[in-house]
């Protein structure tokens, strides 16, 4: 059976596509950020996972208004990072895993999860960039699994835990490849507001509190509803939710391998956190 | 206070909900299709144009013409989708941060400095 | 609070558009079939709907494989029917109810479904089909609810029913217009099959049992797989998982106020069944 | 007895399920693009173009030329948009119905009356 050698949560924050370009790892801006990637390199080189399903929002690239999609799975052959309109370097598609998407499609959907199965998938910087800083040189072939955080109504912290812990069973049951080592990204947060009045709020005490609980208490976000999110961590921050989906695919108790926390990067506070499954 | 503030009761804050959605939607469309470089050379070619073939309301295309990011909002648009009417004119977050908090960039972003003590 | 007056479940095959362009109604091959209506017009002179709630599966016109949800609900202005490519007449488009639309996105994600929300949807003769039959004069504005039956894993019979009972709920907690009265209509069926070695399927048994069903013991299909229900309806007479939504939606007991059943219409078991709440 | 027939056991059926659906896709997609007349006239004015463009396999290709449901079927397409493939050339359900079943139009119809007694 396939094993899930643990989860990573990234911010994605559309700034560092540029950051990597100009190679600004080591400005004074930057650095107290990359440098959050070093224990995940060295992390990643132990555990070899040989496919990341990634939990991501999508920022107006694959769907829009006109079907917009609640939880979609991605079971392409590869995803295309499309054109975002406003200029960060496009890089070559990713090989996907179709056989571990469609097992994980037929899975959730017999565990009464609605899901919109995706055969074309475009991504954007919300997959890329995880890529980019998990894996500088290359990467896995991936499934993405889209969360609806454009418009409300999103799906509850105690939907998406749901999902998480689903696909998490559902990966332990793909007997395709019996040996395949699956690591889980969740991509996004941590409290951020890019529009309104409010643009730039930042809430620091709830970021904190939110990752202790990924620990200790993963169940905890999921007394807030999607209004109290936006309030507590901003009109972005509730891009927690793939945080908390890839934290409940671990399933039962699961140990901190490294966490790096920086604010500011652009407008959003910067989480870098790998938890595996305790032993 | 406006009404999404009225119905969601988080200030300086517009919930993206179905009347948001139904509002801007030919807004939304029109920056949607910004994700095409052949669109938004139409645009800049012939805005009013552009802005007429989606629909927009009166308010709408004066916002547009204005670059006026907080009315945008008001009017329905949606962050995502605006951020690719804003990648026209190659402004980031931080512009668009100050633009819509009345502060200068380097206040804006002092005082994201100040978010993280 | 709005109500539910009662469920139309009505098959929906496209050569019904042509005979009615034809005026075949008293036609020897089609009078058994559109006689059926005449109970169902009057019933709906008596109970004088508002709006129709269409449970409705769609045939590679709104959604294609690259995105192809389990459960949509429509959300627009209006519905326009595509060319459908195989020459019936279109017709306008009918108007929507965003207002009840979006009411029942937000119930229904509250309640763990997992819509896929569509601000623009094209229909096709599964939703302008049922539209002509029951109001040859014009119609109502509608909400359509698509319900995958395109590609595997489709939502099990539990799952359909399950939404049904949700948007019942819904239905009944939609308040801006408290005396709105609702019409829901299913859409599609019975037993047949298009395609294969097997085209011209037929199961006129399993039919009469699960019309039966309805009335008395609606969740007595629940326990069949996509497989089974494919085996013992046809490919395409598993459209009769929107008649049991349709049905859920009623709640409790019901009163079947007419009925009627005629085979074949084209390749297809006609069938055509108002239920409406028991008092 | 097809590899389809061994997964799901349903004689003379192929469900379209994930496999069938990787298969068949760009097949699909084709015959998707049919929804619309200007793609069916492309689609007659040059069929080896047409198909070319969309991917499709040599089986697929040769199924389209010999107009082969039962062929198109097992090399992924789907019956709804296979339909609008068979639409292009007025063929309808009952046709399809024969060609499939190896009956003619008549003996089809017939079982269909049959099956109703
Ligand atoms: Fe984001
Ligand atoms: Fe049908």
């Amino acid at each position: 059976m396939a094993r899930i050698v643990g989860s990573i949560m990234s911010t994605h924050v559309p700034a560092i596509a540029n950051a990597l370009e100009r190679h600004d790892e080591a400005d004074p801006y930057w650095k107290p950020f990359f440098d959050g990637y070093e224990a995940v390199h060295s992390w990643l080189d132990e555990v070899q996972p040989d496919v990341a399903v990634i939990f991501h929002n999508d920022h107006g690239m694959n769907f829009f208004l006109d079907k917009m999609p609640t939880f979609a799975v991605g079971c392409a052959p590869e995803y295309r990072h499309g054109d975002e309109g406003w200029g960060i370097p496009t890089v070559d598609p990713y090989p996907g895993h179709p056989d571990l998407s469609w097992h994980l499609v037929e899975v959730l959907v017999g565990d009464e999860f609605d899901i919109t199965t995706c055969q074309e998938m475009l991504v954007d910087h919300a997959v890329t960039n995880p890529m980019k800083l998990l894996w500088p040189g290359g990467g896995v072939p991936i499934v993405p699994v889209t969360v609806n955080t454009v418009m409300f109504p999103y799906p509850s912290a105690k939907r998406c835990f749901a999902l998480g812990e689903a696909i998490g069973r559902a990966i332990s049951s793909y007997d395709v490849e019996p040996d395949l080592r699956v690591v889980i990204v969740g991509s996004g947060g941590l409290s951020h507001q890019l529009e309104g009045k409010r643009a730039g709020f930042i809430n620091k005490s709830f970021d904190l509190r939110f990752v202790e609980s990924l620990t200790d208490d993963p169940r905890w976000v999921t007394q807030f509803s999607g209004e109290d999110l936006v309030k507590e961590t901003g009109s972005q921050g509730v891009e927690l939710l793939m945080w908390l989906a890839a934290r409940a695919a671990l399933g039962g108790s699961v140990r901190r391998v490294t966490w790096n926390y920086h604010i500011p990067i652009s407008n959003t506070a910067a989480g870098t956190l790998v938890l595996e499954p305790a032993a | 206070m406006g009404e999404n503030t009225e119905r969601h009761g988080i200030p300086g804050t517009i919930i993206f909900d179905g009347a948001e959605a139904k509002r801007g939607y030919g807004l939304n469309k029109m920056c949607f299709s910004f994700n095409e470089e052949a669109n938004r050379n139409a645009f800049l070619a012939d805005e009013d144009g552009y802005c007429r073939r989606y629909g927009l309301t009166d308010a709408q295309r004066d916002a547009i013409r204005g670059r006026d990011v907080l009315a945008l909002l008001e009017h329905g648009g949606h962050p995502y989708y605006l951020a690719k009417f804003a990648g026209i004119f190659h402004l980031d977050v931080q512009d668009l941060g100050a633009m819509q908090t009345g502060l200068s960039k380097e206040e804006f972003k002092a005082r994201l400095v100040e978010a993280g003590r």
